[in-house]
């Protein structure tokens, strides 16, 4: 049994030990193992060289990263948190993702940028913030963000494996929030842009991914008890993201409502949602809803209520549902 | 190396120090600061220690959700207040500077309800613990993302220099927000334009966990200055008056238009990063012991006793009025309602737009 | 008559002569008048106080001019390709954007950061992005995008008059391309948030905005010619954007094409695309249709095929039409 | 001022200059370069100015879209050049050094099919011309956005020093570059790691039109190297020689362990920006002349005729060969096809995308 964050420990020490291109890097990674313990126990069997304190740049940090992995070592950087991409964002956008298209294949950057994210946390507007929008629609960057140990452990080795940059979000909230047992298998791997089905159902369809699968847990939960069967879908990964899976489910029971924490206007949701009404618009028995975070920075006082709580998604649903 | 109060020498190698830890006044010159102010300085000292006591306190008592100490930084911040004019020039502090904003005058009613997120908080609770602000004492509201006050700070005496406004800005960070990208776009740009700030760096020589040699290569903050094309001194940060002196000619020089400087004070953090962290786990005990050996408020504290200006007694009165004064507060703020929910919505833009009005509305019923 | 760019240093003449707390900051802005002469004229008329060339930082940029306009100025920032707002984004993000929301409203920061955007000028990827996604999905932010001279003045005034950030980006491709009488009126403004029917018409409906509103303007005259009457909306504001006029307009026609060049994914469409969805579902004689750029980094020798251009748009109306 | 060729002091006042206008040595220690690379170098430096000159002519007749020329920057990018081991160190450099890419190997048929989007470019027309990059040359492909190479110049240096490969890592940049925050983040890193780099900062005074006084108060870019706790030369960038001992002895040292160093090779840009710009608005065309003096070909030439290696028929002989043989790549070209419009799709991600395959297919029919 084994927590989110511990897995995400235990996964970087498994993959390192594999291949000892692996290094990881970022701020307090090193002795303190992260502010999370996300990189507890690496420094001490890895040594300081393939477990790198970095000075408080995420520019330096996410571009050193890529100078590392096009020079063969496969950097899995950590970000603090989500919230403090931003000073380093250039990087991502204008050299990790774009390396691959501009020099014609010829050069590229085996990276994993890593990133607890999420509110819930007390943490005002910069240690709760959703930026998967930002990675998502920047061609050349894969984005995954796990809501379960397993999920946690399989997408991880995936990433780390892969030959492009990939951010890899964390719910920070679930961090210690869940504990499961975990696939013991060194190679136990998920593969990137497949969702997962968590419960099927008869009545509609809920979909979410990240920190928010909690809360549509909870309130698929809640409509079970009202005698609702509602298909929960894990989405896991945003870049590529599981449109047939989506679509094909969706179709089927004509009715989905969408869930995730970032600001409504132009949520992964949006994308979501407008694909569904492109692609199987005559299934739809209603329109799809979101139930997301609101258009306004991340509270302080209202940090729970700024979370599209279950009561939330219960609202929407029962409008799906009586559409 | 000090050859007049009025013109300390930049790129100095010793931080210049003014009084011993015996508290004898060693500089110079004759420290011409009135008794009234010495004693300001050390009460603010001690209160801002025990504020800091108080906070984790709250803390730990679930009355806040997080503190950073500012333990050991307390003679570099107050320094600070006292050397700028207040109410015409500005701040922009770090998130380490409720010492600093209170002795500029930040009301301690405005802080604790800051850091307990009540509905008192003139910001509204819209940040976490540790965000100092007032818009009458030109305290500007900073955020959380290290050294991404220091352009707007530089923005600002810019602004004042093309209007001739005769306003300096103080700014101050930690070392680690010297590796930030953003603090050398804005110091580069403030020592271009000969902009009227003051760059503080409280140097702890930890960003969290990480090591000053790990952060960057160079022997001290201060040098970076070469780089910007201003003057930079090495402060001993444990030194309240060292701190004023240098911080205050920083300050005239700039109002005078001769441009920034970059001042280094030399300090401790007796504490953990924050109330998040164990320290630990990567520093250890004798350090930290060492370490409080030179306590910036014993070091005052001894120079005023040394003059007669202060006593046992003095001590413990100030401490009673001080903690008397927190516990007030903490009561009142327990009276306070609770933080309205439609606050959320507001404050976005000057007029809410209309599909937040529509969000608001569909979330409140 | 007059072009966009000279519309653009026109306007900032007006408003600087106007109010003096106004000043344009950015590269090359001063003597040189700006590399696409956006700024032209302005550094003799208003000296270097008022017209700063800035060092090449668009952290420094963004950054101060926060500081200015706390301060009291009302800064006007540009960005001298919107490609290269991403060293300055956190500047935007978490400085400019949440400043009077984390103040309780106490501070707050009226400026404008402009910045030319879009393809189709042989520009590769560094010269070529639209960008507005990451400012639209960005609370606090205000974002316009126009595509003709007279909604360059009127918008420009509106967001150098306004109270909140505002990014104002330009069509750069039509700089020079289009010319039209511009209203004298040193006070003719346009408000934010409304969109202009640029064409009414009966059999479906065309939405785009910026750059790409010249292809748009194509296909519906080529659709004239084939009888096909298309209605055409500028958006010219993207946040806040007139949900009212397109959820009216759209479901008064039942079908509605999208055109915009950013990448498909979250690309801005998306959300007007989900929007209608939700919202006037059942009015839908088809589902709507977004033209957009591909999920690439922008290309180089494909630099007009990438742009949604007048075959795409058409193929796009067709199949609506035929649904 | 230079003691010995193995040792330059850093944070020299005056220019590190070895050779005379009149083209005499003047440095207290032996060339001791063969008289073949010293030809080498003014033949490279020769053929990069034809080419300057060809790629204006090119752009000029439509055939490239856009050009930012190099002359003036010659000395500091041939130098660089041959002061790394080809094939085993990374070059890490900006959009004005196709000479210096030139020069390191990168054949003229891959620079003439980048600058011109053709087919044959091994980065399949992906990028605007100015975009130097070879795979097989250790040229990383860098991005347009100023200074952003900066960081993975760095992190490949970092590799390097943790692998102990014994490589190092190049990278270059003009002075506006240094202004960013993408400059100082890396610099940084490099200082506190003491990673195997040199950067070398081409100061042309200029960026597009901002002076270098607008761009930082700093005396000059080589003084800044102090920030980041590493040497700093300040070099004649129109003195190949100086320019190529000073990086050679930084390379070596990077190489010994020895850490990073920063190099301001002071150069001068004879041309506008670029093709896009007219610099008559911001400088006399008297400025230019004079700076056209001092013209760093004129220099090399005169000292390779004082010691007999070179004359007027040898100039004349390699200019005919190398203007023939730009000639003939250009013919190449003309008759190469056009870049497949499916290329568009490809390379954003090691395996193609399902929905990007969507998107292509719709595109393509
Ligand atoms: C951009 C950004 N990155 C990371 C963090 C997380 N963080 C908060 S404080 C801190 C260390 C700051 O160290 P320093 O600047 O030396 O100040 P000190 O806390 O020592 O006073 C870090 C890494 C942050 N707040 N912002
Ligand atoms: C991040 C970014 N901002 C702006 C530009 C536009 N730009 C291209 S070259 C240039 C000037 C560069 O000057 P410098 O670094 O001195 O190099 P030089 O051209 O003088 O060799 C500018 C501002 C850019 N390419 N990238
Ligand atoms: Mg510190
Ligand atoms: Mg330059």
């Amino acid at each position: 049994m084994q927590t989110i964050v511990q897995t995400v420990a235990r996964t970087l020490a498994e993959e390192m030990q594999r291949d000892e291109r692996v290094v990881v890097m970022g701020e307090d990674v090193g002795k303190r193992g992260g502010v999370f313990l996300a990189t507890e126990g690496l420094f001490d069997k890895f040594g300081p060289d393939r477990v790198m304190d970095t000075p408080l740049s995420e520019a330096a940090i996410i571009g050193a990263a890529v100078g590392m992995a096009v020079h063969g070592l496969r950097p899995v950087a950590e970000i603090q948190f989500a919230d403090y991409v931003f000073p380093g964002f250039d990087q991502l956008v204008s050299q990790a993702a774009k390396l691959r298209y501009r020099s014609g294949g010829t050069f590229n950057a085996p990276m994993v940028v890593r990133m607890p994210a999420g509110g819930g946390v007390k943490g005002g507007h910069h240690h709760s913030q959703n930026p998967e929008t930002h990675f998502v629609h920047t061609p050349g960057l894969k984005v995954v963000y796990p809501s379960t140990p397993s999920d946690t452990k399989g997408l991880l080795k995936t990433a780390i494996r892969d030959e492009d940059p990939v951010v890899f979000m964390e719910p920070k909230r679930l961090y210690r929030a869940i504990k499961e047992e975990v696939p013991d298998d060194p190679d136990f791997t998920v593969p990137l842009g497949k969702a997962k089905i968590r419960q099927t159902g008869d009545d509609l369809v809920l979909i979410s991914y990240g920190g928010s699968m909690a809360e549509t847990a909870k309130a698929a939960e809640e409509l079970a008890k009202q005698q609702i069967s509602a298909e929960v879908i894990d989405l896991r990964s945003l870049m590529p993201w599981d449109k047939e899976t989506v679509l094909e489910r969706v179709a089927r029971l004509g009715r989905v409502v969408l869930v995730s924490e970032s600001p409504y206007t132009l949520n992964f949701m949006s994308e979501v949602s407008a694909c569904i009404c492109e692609e199987i618009l005559d299934s739809l028995l209603a329109p799809p809803l979101r139930v997301t975070g609101f258009d306004t920075p991340y509270p302080y006082a209202q940090d729970r209520e700024y979370l599209p709580g279950p009561n939330r998604i219960l609202r929407a649903v029962q409008k799906v549902l009586e559409y | 190396m000090i050859a007049d109060k009025q013109n300390f020498s930049p790129f100095n190698e010793e931080p210049i120090s003014l009084i011993s830890q015996a508290g004898e006044w060693t500089a110079p010159f004759a420290c011409d600061l009135k008794d009234e102010q010495l004693k300001t300085m050390y009460q603010q000292m001690l209160a801002a220690r025990l504020m800091d006591e108080r906070f984790i306190k709250l803390q730990r008592s679930g009355k806040m959700s997080f503190v950073a100490p500012h333990s050991g930084h307390e003679a570099a911040q107050i320094a600070a207040a006292h050397a700028v004019r207040v109410g015409t020039d500005w701040l922009f502090p770090y998130y380490r500077d409720y010492g600093m904003t209170y002795a500029l005058g930040e009301p301690l009613i405005e802080i604790f309800a800051q850091v307990t997120g009540s509905r008192l908080d003139t910001a509204k609770a819209r940040q976490m613990p540790m965000h100092p602000s007032s818009k009458e004492l030109n305290i500007f509201t900073g955020a959380s993302a290290i050294a991404s006050h220091i352009p707007p700070a530089v923005g600002a005496a810019i602004s004042m220099k093309i209007r001739e406004t005769g306003q300096v800005v103080l700014t101050s960070f930690g070392d680690g927000a010297t590796s930030e990208g953003d603090f050398h776009a804005a110091i580069n740009y403030a020592g271009a334009q000969g902009a009227p700030v003051v760059f503080l760096c409280e140097n702890n020589r930890l960003a969290i966990s990480v090591d000053f040699n790990k952060q960057t290569g160079a022997e001290n903050i201060a040098i970076k200055a070469k780089a910007y094309g201003m003057p930079g001194y090495l402060v001993d940060g444990m030194d309240v008056l060292a701190c004023y002196y240098v911080l205050q000619e920083c300050v005239e020089n700039a109002r005078a238009g001769l441009g920034p400087s970059l001042v280094e004070a030399q300090v401790q953090r007796f504490g953990a990063h924050s109330s998040a962290d164990d320290d630990s786990i990567y520093r250890s005990k004798e350090e930290l012991e060492q370490m409080r050996q030179r306590d910036p408020l014993l070091r005052m504290r001894r120079f005023l006793e040394n003059q007669g200006l202060w006593s046992e007694r003095d001590e413990n009165l100030f401490k009673k009025e001080i903690l008397g004064e927190f516990q007030a507060i903490i009561d009142t703020l327990a009276e306070a309602e609770k933080v309205p929910l439609e606050w959320m919505f507001d404050d976005v833009y000057a007029e809410m737009l209309p599909h937040i009005a529509e969000q608001k509305k569909d979330f409140l019923g």
